[in-house]
């Protein structure tokens, strides 16, 4: 028999994740973000079962057998109850203000106060020394009010940086109040990544450790992370998936292993 | 009005310099035969509109055919990044004008409308906004909000691929999830060129009118291209072509091998039941459609 | 055997209006309208088997095989290749300026700047002395640079005035190049009555009788009209329907009369 | 969430002074059976949202419930005008914001989405700018263009009637026309109240995901209300019944017969049963459905 008390890193990521989405939460997922779709998948299946998922902003309430080889693409939105297009349903619904609340992004760079950049890395944004994928929906994200849970499977001081290279998607920008001042609302609120769950202090706006994953140490997560982290007294360890949680993830939710691909888990 | 064409022809409605929106997504939806034409007839600084664009954007790059990309990414999800699109905007010959897709969508809403923009509030807070002349911090001349004022677009030409057409231009898809630029792409754009898996008789959209999504008075061109979509997926009737996605991963590392690739795939095949051969014939396409 | 030598006022209506319409052309119409629709349908049969015909706003290209008893319900777009949306599709295609470059209008006042009334009568637009239906969509085509034609099955001083209540359609303002000065484009290009066709004078954008219809005098439609037209030196007559448009009319278009009851022919 | 409701709770939801937004047309798809609960609950000083209205707006005016209409047109097109409306407006009861169909888009679009104004070319060079303070002329900040900002108007409540919806809120209509509405009411409400022909499992909806049209998750509430559109027409089912529509025209234009009409149309019946029954019963039914 198997046994389920072993985990893994990314099934420690997808419960952190899935514990963050409350029972009637709406939630979407984009492209090549399986560990954010097993998690809502293990959260419909363990604590939130009216969760309402926006399958790739397409398809409401679908009931893949699996997470699928993309999380963009058809087997994912298998049995839905509804197509959204995303001109007119999705991106309606998106900046109503009345739904789709809370968003599982990815940032190449994330910065100490939540900036995020998906579009250049160099000094010149029109030469750039990379040309990274664009801001796609991230932009919107950021200023439409929602908060953001930040996911980063390889945290080192390259993808968690003391200032972003660009911002294609404002966090607190300077700290303090800057984005009060702009009138956004919202914002990042919860980084989960390979080691350590981090928030943001309520008046720096800093980047603050909040957790560490079981055998790994405050030291370590300072050490992956190219700025200070604000690091509380106390620090607690990050709770590990349960075996039920587990056994969901390998057996059920992700038996072809695409998270533990993304999490780079041989 | 009869509007079939050749797809020679309805490339050739496209000259150089003119911006083309691209029906497509990551792996999905894209109308790829209309793709390889334009890299056959040897076009030149055209701009390219994508919401998210996928291999078509690597092949457009690595053919000098686009000197502009508008858009919110580009990305071939699971397969990677667009690599020869980055050393095309690394290298200063591909500029990018990049925007939210609240802000594309303003931007090509305002085209379709005839208004001279749309507002957003995406974006705020954001560098995109200072770098871009196309977008403007703006009152709200009611409560004085700021918003950020998206100036129209309206491209020359959209690139559509869908289930079926009939010869006088009205088109359909299959109950299926809806590709992301339908909703926009085609009202924004001053043409619009499709291709279809089959060309059917109008008897037979009239069967099923809810399943129209472009009347035939807002079309300039239909061809008839059966897996027209290939390698990008088109569902219902076949899925994206991992192989030959993780065979162009591969080559892009390297110009010359590109080069090879697109001599192969692109240049040579004078048909698409050249292009269908060239791809692995029959076997493949049955794997695909399975 | 029937005689299609005789023709009443709604057929001539109908056959004027559908000269009006080139084939390709796209058209719409809006509820009742019901000489409209039988002119679309007129033309379609006859010179413009192309013309594009978006039914209510709604069906594409129908097969209705007669005028219904609405021309806003179910039977109007029976067999439509494609059913069209108001918010998304058809002011979308409306707006583009690239579309729809033709519009059948009434209204219930009509001055002689081809400015147009479905508001109000009376002096204040809160406590009207009558409440019309409202202006719909056309004040709308009125500012979108289409060229309108407006029809009206009874010429007479309250629905032809000198200056409108209340301006719910632009037309030409208070004449000249005020119109333009707007940066509006397109306006009123001919008005079709029980009595005669008009149009509006090159400079003056005045209202100026183009043709009476046979058996009306020139005397008869400027005691009809609630102001002084322009009459040119030669006011031609306006071509009867032909046997063949009256035919089509009468026993295939509109068996049941309704363009009839619509104009008071009993 | 089960959202399904008796259509007195649902009703219950809407409170004095609020602006609903209703789906329907001269003679078309208006859910009745909640115009008919308002009055019997005796709402006072609606807001009423209509593209264009027809009897429903005669009915909410005769029976005082509403102070003020936004919208584009009010008529019951071959029937005639709605008098009771008229009346009630030339009397001061209830003022009426008159927007053309691209401004009530515009205004209901920035609704939806959290947009403070949109614009419109619309109306340009008529009397219905000055009048109305939710509208201002606008320069474009690119061209300077005069453009017609539109106020964000976000009604408290939507009242769409339906095909078919699940407990949780997911509705469908069947592949007919569209109604006009049902493209941005829904979006720019607070909350959306539905009625529908039946209430089905979802498994029946998933059958058909193109033909959901309201996620449920933007649904407040869902009454199961058969023949819930009469007299308005609602096809495929049914027609609009001509004969209902002639009856209300000829006691519309009496104050005591109007009275009467509510009396025997609307008070009396409790159930939606009871009111199919004196409209005709069964066999009235059978020849709307003919």
């Amino acid at each position: 028999m198997a046994d389920y008390g072993e985990y893994t890193i990314d099934e420690l990521m997808c419960a952190t994740l899935a514990a963050q989405f409350k029972d009637g939460d709406e939630v979407c997922n984009g492209m090549a973000s399986f560990i954010p779709v097993a998690a809502i998948m293990l959260a419909l299946r363990t604590h939130a079962p009216e969760l309402v998922w926006l399958a790739g902003a397409a398809g409401v309430d679908p009931r893949p057998d699996r997470v699928p080889a993309s999380t963009l693409e058809s087997p994912l939105w298998r049995d839905s109850v509804m197509y959204l297009e995303q001109y007119g349903d999705f991106w309606n619904y998106a900046q109503s203000g009345r739904h789709l609340h809370t968003f599982c992004v990815g940032a190449a760079q994330l910065d100490q106060y939540g900036n995020a950049n998906n579009s250049v890395i160099g000094d010149d944004y029109h030469r750039p020394k990379v040309r990274l994928p664009g801001t796609a929906g991230l932009a919107d994200m950021g200023a439409l009010g929602k908060n953001l849970l930040y996911w980063n499977t390889n945290h080192n001081p390259r993808s968690l940086v003391e200032k972003v290279d660009f911002v294609s998607c404002p966090g607190y920008l300077g700290g303090g109040d800057e984005r009060d001042k702009l009138g956004l609302t919202g914002g990042p609120k919860l980084v989960v990544t390979n080691l350590a769950v981090l928030d943001f202090a309520p008046d720096s706006k800093r980047m603050r450790l909040r957790s560490v994953h079981p055998g790994v140490t405050v030291e370590q997560v300072q050490e992956a992370t190219g700025f200070e982290l604000l690091v509380p007294s106390s620090v607690e360890e990050t709770p590990k998936p349960t075996a039920e949680q587990v056994r969901l993830l390998r057996d059920v939710i992700d038996p072809d292993g695409m998270c533990k691909r993304e999490a780079g888990v041989k | 009005m009869n509007k079939v064409m050749t797809i020679e022809e309805a490339v050739g409605l496209v000259s150089d310099g003119e911006i083309v929106a691209l029906q497509n997504m990551a792996t999905q939806a894209a109308p790829m035969a209309l793709v390889r034409e334009l890299i056959r007839q040897e076009k030149r600084n055209l701009g390219l509109v994508c919401l998210v664009g996928g291999m078509a954007v690597d092949w457009l790059s690595a053919a000098g055919v686009i000197d502009r990309f508008i858009g919110a990414a580009v990305s071939m999800e699971q397969f990677g990044l667009c690599n020869q699109y980055r050393k095309a905007v690394e290298g200063g010959r591909v500029r990018v004008e990049e925007l939210s897709e609240t802000a594309l969508n303003a931007r090509l809403g305002a085209g379709a409308r005839n208004l001279p923009f749309l507002p957003t509030r995406g974006m705020l807070g954001s560098d995109l906004i200072d770098i871009n002349d196309n977008l403007t911090l703006l009152q709200d001349p009611f409560t004085g909000e700021t918003v950020v004022a998206c100036r129209a677009l309206v491209p020359d030409v959209a690139f559509i691929h869908a289930h079926r057409a009939d010869a006088r231009g009205n088109v359909q898809i299959e109950p299926t999830i809806k590709w992301p630029d339908l909703g926009i792409f085609p009202k924004a754009s001053k043409k619009v060129i499709v291709t279809a898996e089959e060309i059917v008789d109008t008897e037979v959209l009239r069967r099923n009118p809810d399943r129209t999504v472009l009347p035939g008075f807002a079309v300039d061109a239909v061809v008839e291209v059966p897996y027209g979509a290939h390698p990008t997926s088109f569902f219902p009737n076949y899925t994206y072509d991992t192989a030959f996605h993780l065979e162009w991963i591969k080559v892009a590392r390297d110009d010359e091998a590109t080069q090879a690739f697109l001599q192969k795939y692109v240049y040579e095949p004078a048909t698409q039941a050249d292009y269908l051969a060239a791809v692995g014939g029959a076997e493949r396409i049955l794997e695909l459609t399975r």
